[in-house]
């Protein structure tokens, strides 16, 4: 299967890395940490979000090894080596959420090493949708705001934040036609063209990401294909740290379909569009609450992980999960418990595998998932 | 040394041994109970319920002290836990999980879930397995965490609004209509008993300090976490408080001869409690604060509960004066403050493997005190909970390894005075 | 003339050091470990002695340090070998900020003040991965004298990546690139890396601060000289006696203590922190 | 029909040649060669001797292991973990678990009932319980690697090892030996090291059944005691243990090889 030049173009802008995305557009680039980051604030601020996700193999850790230990996942260590090799100047600042206790700690550490940047910590809610969750979610991106009005001097109104909203409801609405092209004929768009796809969004306006996902879905859909005998399954866990490409190859070839994931998923986070309608803030808090995608860094009783897990399995037919969290990621690694007891429960075929981003060689990887599709396959 | 810290030593543990009969009655009985986490909890409102509070974290710290926590972790990664998390949890897990009724009778199984989410995003799994594993209902506290050094309105409100939540849910477990009174005069006996804390880590100012405040801090953290509330926790201060003014009097303190004043930084290594405390002993080091000790609470700084605010005190101890909501960078500031006020040589910071919530970024701490302010400071591995974590010839090696240098450099700056540069 | 000696028993190697009041080396003898470490420490030792020609009792005191310090039964005491390689280097090397030890199981990164005395260190813990013996395991796979694969390694022009730095699987990585038709020197200059890179980061945790002086037995390796100088961008200290910088150091504070003793002050030269040790190799 | 399964494992390459009746003709072993093509091609030319039998009465050749990729005549390859799984079920069809220990790698395998994998679990960045901790050991101790089982199980006491780490237990074991104390009792502590760090990956995989042991660790009656104690379990142990892989790979070979036969027969 050729590589469609859409997926080529979107490669491309992901290889030359972090140092041209910080000068793309005029407006000051902004960071935001995974998962989840409300951008369309940050753009109706008059700033260019953009992903601080690692730097998977593309730098050296030499500096962050000294402030994390051993025990702590890598996005986190080369996030902090990016601003510590000063990768990260021209960058305004940095949104960190309330996802996880390292990346907690972090926002602090590059709150003390870098003063001159923004920091915001954003408290995304973990209890059920109430009114008084909703008013609070609704301070807090307005606490967002404000903060960013100090530091620029100039007010995002509503009508900015309901146009943000507007440019992001463009490219997630096509990576969600992407997505379910993929589920049903998962031959027709392979995962490590897809992954690109999504994740080339992280560091593009919204309006340039929805050109490509344009042109690649137009190539996908005329692209001649064929089913080969390959298991399909769900990968989940990567939500946060981002898998190295090789290692989405790795799976390919080793006999998987991916029909589907959860790479970048806080750039994708909504089921449907977000409303348009008086009060825009209040519309993205509720939509948060309302229509946003169960993941491991989100306590929601109203919609619980593990029983989303099982009905994505039913809905998009895969014959097992791949669990494929990042090394030492703490909500991801908890949850394998629940979500392992359902999939058992349930009958569904599941399978842990682990990785880093600065991971290279996936020998080791290639040969488990290798036996796994041999143990569904051969008789 | 006979003498040292007996009876304060003898009064925790008649009052931790009260709540446990406590708890196994409930048990037996059905009374109710509650899960809850010791970080900045609001045991206030379910005693007002005559709810018995159960710590999922004691057992753990109990399980480990008691070296028993290994084979229940090992059983928890049986079940799917992974090798790098929270061992704690898994310790928890293991035991309450692995054979079905929790604690062997001795623990009740709760007749709700509070789950405090106080910063420590693990509270969160961890209560949510307990709810899914023992099909318990669980109540969500969601904290805001602390984002500047104080709460902003809509924070207090909020976990207002949710603690008010939280009063109706325990008004349909037990039956009783809710009590503002009552919950006024136990918001006082907790300040009683925060006053009582204050007052012991002061004491631990003077030369030598009368008490170590990291390893014997855990006699007092039992009644100010777990009895705060309750006459129990403040006739033990009382004791504690009397005991500590005399050893000050008496130039006492936890080893013959305090050679070394340090500030220890990080949890304990349960396991190897008695041996980890042996190799600091050994040097005449001697704890006079530690932040492990407030992870519940900060009291030392002067907050209280407020009869007059019931509710808006429990919310503000939950968001602020406690130090798991609280940033990296105001931890910095808390130790900074105990090394300056509390004349210390040297910070120690064991880091865990099992507490990211404490550890993750320590280096970023050691470089801070030891190359920004010039505090000697010790950075050592291992775990609280998993043995399998502690080395111990490595840990013995740098210790003995600081202490030689700190020694060395006492020796060079004749007269002797603080090793601090 | 007062007499001070140092033995560091290591875990692969045993070295000791004779050193007179005038801070000369009078003698320095080396042995592998090998199976008993009393002995060890005691036949290192006496070769030392024997090559100095001074009898038994001229040499005042005595202390043992490495990892099998405690082994070291006819010593008076015993030291880390962290406050020993710090002491040795700065001996050595008067301005060294930074010790770099590589040995046979551990590597260390030790930051020395203006005195010798141990500001602050870090090590590894609990893993051989990336100390000596990963380069012994390297040079018994490719079937060469370990003296040879620092040399060899510097003629390298594309260094392999290595998968891991596990002392145990490096043996069939190494194998699969020679499967793949790797050039000996490729493979070598990629070990040296890794071993390196590894050195680096333990290095961060205390803070890069020139000069920086490499003790232990790997400074013998030219290659892995080059590689940390390469990283580091900055000359290495390797004194001739790197090897013996811990037992050096040994014989320092030994020779202090004999000096001491001699004025009649046994009491100080005592160190703290000792009757703990000894309780341990009791249990 | 004869097929050939060939298993280039970290330590040693094992050849096996196996009769559609269910036989095992012939079995050859030697250290593992860089040149793994060369190396696989020399170990089946020798079991192919054994067997009086040459190249072109085999029908089917399939590999396994590290260097399963590697050989240029094969037919197919599987992961070890598949081989070693149907390898112990061919032996043993009550096994319901596998203890795959070889030189480097550990592997704990959970059965269906057909024989194919369910879950397994292997050690992944650390080596440490693996067997070439052993070979080290002997070496260290001065014995022969193949008296090790023997002395251990011979032994009255055991001498606990806390470091399974190939390298790091040496200086334990060297201690150890200086301490006098009996060869045999160290054998026995390490035995039973590597059997405890091995059950804390049988365990994930939920041992609770009959457990079939391959793999050249499997080989030492001292581990196959300390595991009998430790695991309470009913074990299964293969004469030829160290064939496991070998087999099974022979056995698949053969099957995609009458597939192969009938669907040139159907066309
Ligand atoms: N001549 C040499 N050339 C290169 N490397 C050497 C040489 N001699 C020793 N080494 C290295 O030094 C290591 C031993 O270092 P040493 O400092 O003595 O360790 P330890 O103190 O732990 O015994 C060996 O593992 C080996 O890698
Ligand atoms: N003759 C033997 N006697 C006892 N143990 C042996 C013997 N041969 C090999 N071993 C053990 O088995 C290990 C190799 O097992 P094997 O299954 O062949 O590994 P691999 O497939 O990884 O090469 C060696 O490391 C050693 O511990
Ligand atoms: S990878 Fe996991 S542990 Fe690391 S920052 Fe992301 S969510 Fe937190
Ligand atoms: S991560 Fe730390 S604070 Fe959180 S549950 Fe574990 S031990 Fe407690
Ligand atoms: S086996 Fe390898 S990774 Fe494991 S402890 Fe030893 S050297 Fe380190």
């Amino acid at each position: 299967m050729e590589t469609a030049p859409a997926v080529e173009q979107a490669r491309a802008i992901l290889a030359a890395g972090l140092a041209p995305a910080l000068k793309r557009t005029d407006a000051p680039a902004y960071g935001v940490f995974p998962v989840y980051s409300p951008v369309e604030l940050y753009r109706a601020a008059g700033l260019f979000p953009i992903g601080l996700m690692g730097a998977g193999g593309q730098i050296d850790i030499v500096h962050a090894d000294a402030r994390f230990q051993s025990f702590v996942c890598s996005i986190a260590k080369s996030s902090l080596e990016l601003g510590l090799q000063k990768r990260l100047v021209g960058m305004e600042g940095v949104a960190f959420h309330s996802i996880c206790d390292v990346a907690r700690n972090l926002a602090s550490v590059f709150k003390r090493n870098f003063p001159g940047m923004h920091i915001e910590y954003v408290h995304l809610p973990q209890n059920a949708a109430g009114p008084e969750t909703e008013d609070y979610l609704v301070a807090e991106f307005r606490r967002i705001l404000a903060g960013l009005e100090r530091r620029l001097g100039h007010r995002a109104d509503d009508a900015a934040v309901a146009a943000a909203i507007r440019e992001y409801n463009e490219p997630r609405r096509l990576m969600r036609e992407l997505y379910a092209i993929r589920a049903k004929e998962p031959e027709r768009i392979s995962s490590a063209e897809m992954f690109p796809l999504v994740r080339v969004g992280t560091i593009l306006p919204p309006d340039e990401h929805a050109r490509i996902l344009e042109s690649a879905k137009a190539e996908f859909l005329a692209r001649k294909h064929r089913r080969m005998d390959r298991v399909k399954v769900i990968v989940e866990g990567a939500f946060c740290e981002q898998p190295p490409l090789g290692l989405i190859e790795t799976l390919e070839g080793a006999g998987c379909y991916l029909v589907d994931d959860d790479f970048c998923a806080g750039w994708r986070w909504f089921s449907t569009d977000v409303p348009e309608g008086p009060d825009p803030v209040r519309q993205l808090a509720r939509a948060w609450l309302e229509r946003g995608r169960a993941t491991s860094t989100r306590y929601n009783p109203d919609k619980p992980r593990h029983k989303d897990l099982v009905r994505r399995v039913r809905e998009t037919g895969a014959q097992a999960v791949l669990f494929m969290p990042a090394k030492f990621c703490e909500p991801a690694l908890f949850d394998y418990v629940i979500f392992r007891r359902e999939l058992e429960k349930e009958n569904i075929p599941h399978l842990l595998i682990e990785f880093e981003e600065k991971m290279w060689t996936f020998e080791r990887t290639r040969g488990e998932v290798e036996t796994f599709v041999e143990s569904l396959l051969f008789d | 040394m006979a003498e040292y810290g007996t009876a304060v030593h003898e009064a925790s543990r008649k009052a931790m041994s009260a709540w446990y009969d406590r708890l196994a009655l409930a048990a037996r009985t059905g009374a109710p109970s509650a899960y809850l986490m010791i970080s900045g909890n609001c045991v206030e409102i379910l005693r007002s319920f005559d709810i018995e509070p159960a710590f999922p974290e004691v057992n753990a710290l109990q399980l480990a002290i008691r070296k028993q926590s290994l084979p229940l972790i090992l059983k928890a990664e049986e079940i799917g836990y992974s090798s790098d998390n929270c061992a704690y949890v898994k310790a928890d897990a293991g035991f309450t999980f692995g054979e079905g009724a929790p604690g062997a009778g001795k623990i009740p199984k709760p007749t709700f879930i509070v789950c405090n989410f106080v910063g420590c995003h693990v509270y969160i799994k961890w209560f949510e397995h307990c709810s899914e594993f023992l099909d318990v209902p669980l109540t969500m506290l969601d904290i805001p965490f602390l984002r500047s050094d104080r709460p902003s309105d809509e924070d207090i409100h909020y976990v207002v609004a949710q603690l008010k939540n939280l009063i109706a849910s325990c008004e349909k477990a037990t039956g009783k209509a809710f009590d503002i009174d009552r919950l006024r005069e136990i918001c006082a006996l907790s300040a009683k008993a925060e006053a009582g804390w204050q007052r012991c880590k002061d004491l631990c100012k003077n030369s030598p300090s009368p008490m170590d405040a990291y390893f014997d801090a855990i006699n007092l953290m039992g009644p100010i976490n777990v009895l705060r509330g309750t006459q129990d926790a403040v006739d033990f201060f009382d004791v504690a408080v009397r005991e500590y003014e005399a050893l000050v009097k008496a130039k006492k303190g936890p080893i013959p001869q305090e050679k070394f004043r340090i500030v220890v930084e990080g949890p304990p290594p349960y396991p190897f409690y008695r041996q980890f405390r042996d190799l600091f002993a050994a040097w005449g080091a001697v704890a006079v604060q530690s932040t492990y000790s407030t992870v519940g609470g900060i009291w030392e700084f002067g907050f209280r509960h407020d009869p007059k605010r019931p509710l808006e005190s429990i919310a503000e101890q939950m968001l602020m004066e406690n130090l798991c909501n609280r940033s990296l960078l105001e931890r910095y500031k808390q130790i900074r403050r105990y090394v300056e006020d509390w004349r210390a040589d040297a910070l120690v910071i064991h880091s865990v493997k099992s507490c990211r919530l404490f550890s993750a970024g320590q280096g970023d701490m050691r470089d801070y005190f030891a190359n920004e302010l010039g505090v000697p400071t010790l950075l050592v591995e291992s775990d609280l909970e998993d043995p399998r974590y502690y080395a111990q010839a490595m840990m013995k090696n740098r210790i003995d390894a600081f202490f030689e240098s700190l020694e060395h450099r006492k020796l060079l700056k004749k007269p002797q005075g603080r090793t601090t540069a | 003339m007062i007499y001070g000696a140092g033995v560091d028993v290591g875990s692969t190697q045993t070295k000791a050091v004779i050193l007179s009041s005038g801070r000369e080396i009078v003698s320095r003898a080396l042995a592998m470990t090998g199976a008993n470490v009393t002995k060890a420490a005691e036949r290192t030792f006496s070769e030392a002695l024997a090559a100095s020609g001074l009898p038994r009792e001229k040499i005042g005191y005595i202390i043992g340090t490495g990892y099998g310090r405690y082994k070291v039964t006819f010593g008076d005491s015993q030291v880390t070998e962290i406050s020993c390689h710090a002491r040795g280097a700065h001996f050595m090397f008067p301005n060294t900020r930074t010790v770099i030890d590589i040995g046979g199981q551990d590597t260390k990164a030790i930051r020395v003040g203006t005195n010798g005395e141990v500001v602050d260190f870090a090590m590894n813990d609990k893993c051989a991965a990336g100390t000596g013996r990963f380069l012994s395991a390297s040079a018994e796979v490719l079937d060469l004298p370990l003296e040879k694969i620092g040399a060899l390694s510097l003629e390298g022009k594309e260094p392999v990546r290595l998968s891991t730095v596990c002392t145990v699987f490096v043996e069939s990585d190494i194998m699969s690139y020679l499967a793949q038709g790797k050039k000996t020197p490729d493979i070598l200059a990629g070990v040296h890396r890794a071993i390196a890179a590894r050195t680096i980061s333990l290095l961060q945790r205390i803070g890069l601060s020139p000069e920086y002086t490499m003790t232990g037995g790997v400074a013998r390796n030219i290659g892995m000289v080059n590689c940390l100088e390469e990283k580091l961008k900055t000359q290495l200290n390797v004194s001739a006696d790197s090897h013996f910088m811990g037992a050096i150091g040994a014989a320092l504070f030994a020779l202090e203590r004999a000096e001491l003793a001699s004025r009649g002050k046994r009491e100080e030269a005592v160190i703290g922190g000792w009757e703990d040790g000894l309780q341990e190799t009791k249990q | 029909m004869i097929s050939a399964g060939i298993d280039l494992g970290s330590g040693f390459s094992k050849a096996l040649i196996y009769r559609d009746d269910g036989q095992v003709l012939a079995r050859a072993i030697a250290k593992t060669k860089a040149d793994f093509d060369t190396g696989a091609r020399e170990v089946l030319d020798d079991a192919l001797a054994q067997a009086g039998l040459s190249q072109s009465d085999i029908a089917y050749v399939c590999t396994t292991g590290l260097g399963r990729y590697a050989v240029t005549f094969r037919d197919i390859q599987v992961t070890e973990i598949t081989a070693a799984a149907r390898g112990a079920w061919t032996l043993f069809n009550q096994a319901q678990f596998v203890l795959d220990l070889g030189a480097q790698s550990t592997r704990a395998i959970r059965l269906r009932d057909n024989g194919k994998v369910k879950e397994f679990q292997t050690n992944e960045k650390c080596a440490a319980g693996g067997g070439a901790f052993l070979v080290r050991a002997a070496k260290y101790l001065e014995v022969p690697l193949d008296s090790l089982g023997k002395l251990s199980s011979d032994a009255k006491a055991s001498q606990p090892i806390s470091s399974v780490c190939a390298v790091l237990a040496e200086t334990e074991i060297i201690n150890h030996v200086s301490e006098n104390i009996p060869i045999g009792d160290i054998a026995r502590g390490m035995h039973e090291s590597m059997a405890e760090r091995a059950m804390g990956l049988l365990k994930k995989v939920g041992l609770n059944g009959p457990l079939c042991l391959v793999g050249g660790v499997a080989l030492q009656s001292g581990f196959v005691e300390a595991c009998r104690k430790k695991f309470g379990v009913e074990l299964l142990i293969p004469q030829h243990s160290q064939y496991a892989a070998a087999l099974g790979a022979a056995v698949l070979g053969m099957q995609r090889a009458k597939k192969r036969l009938a669907d040139a027969a159907a066309s």
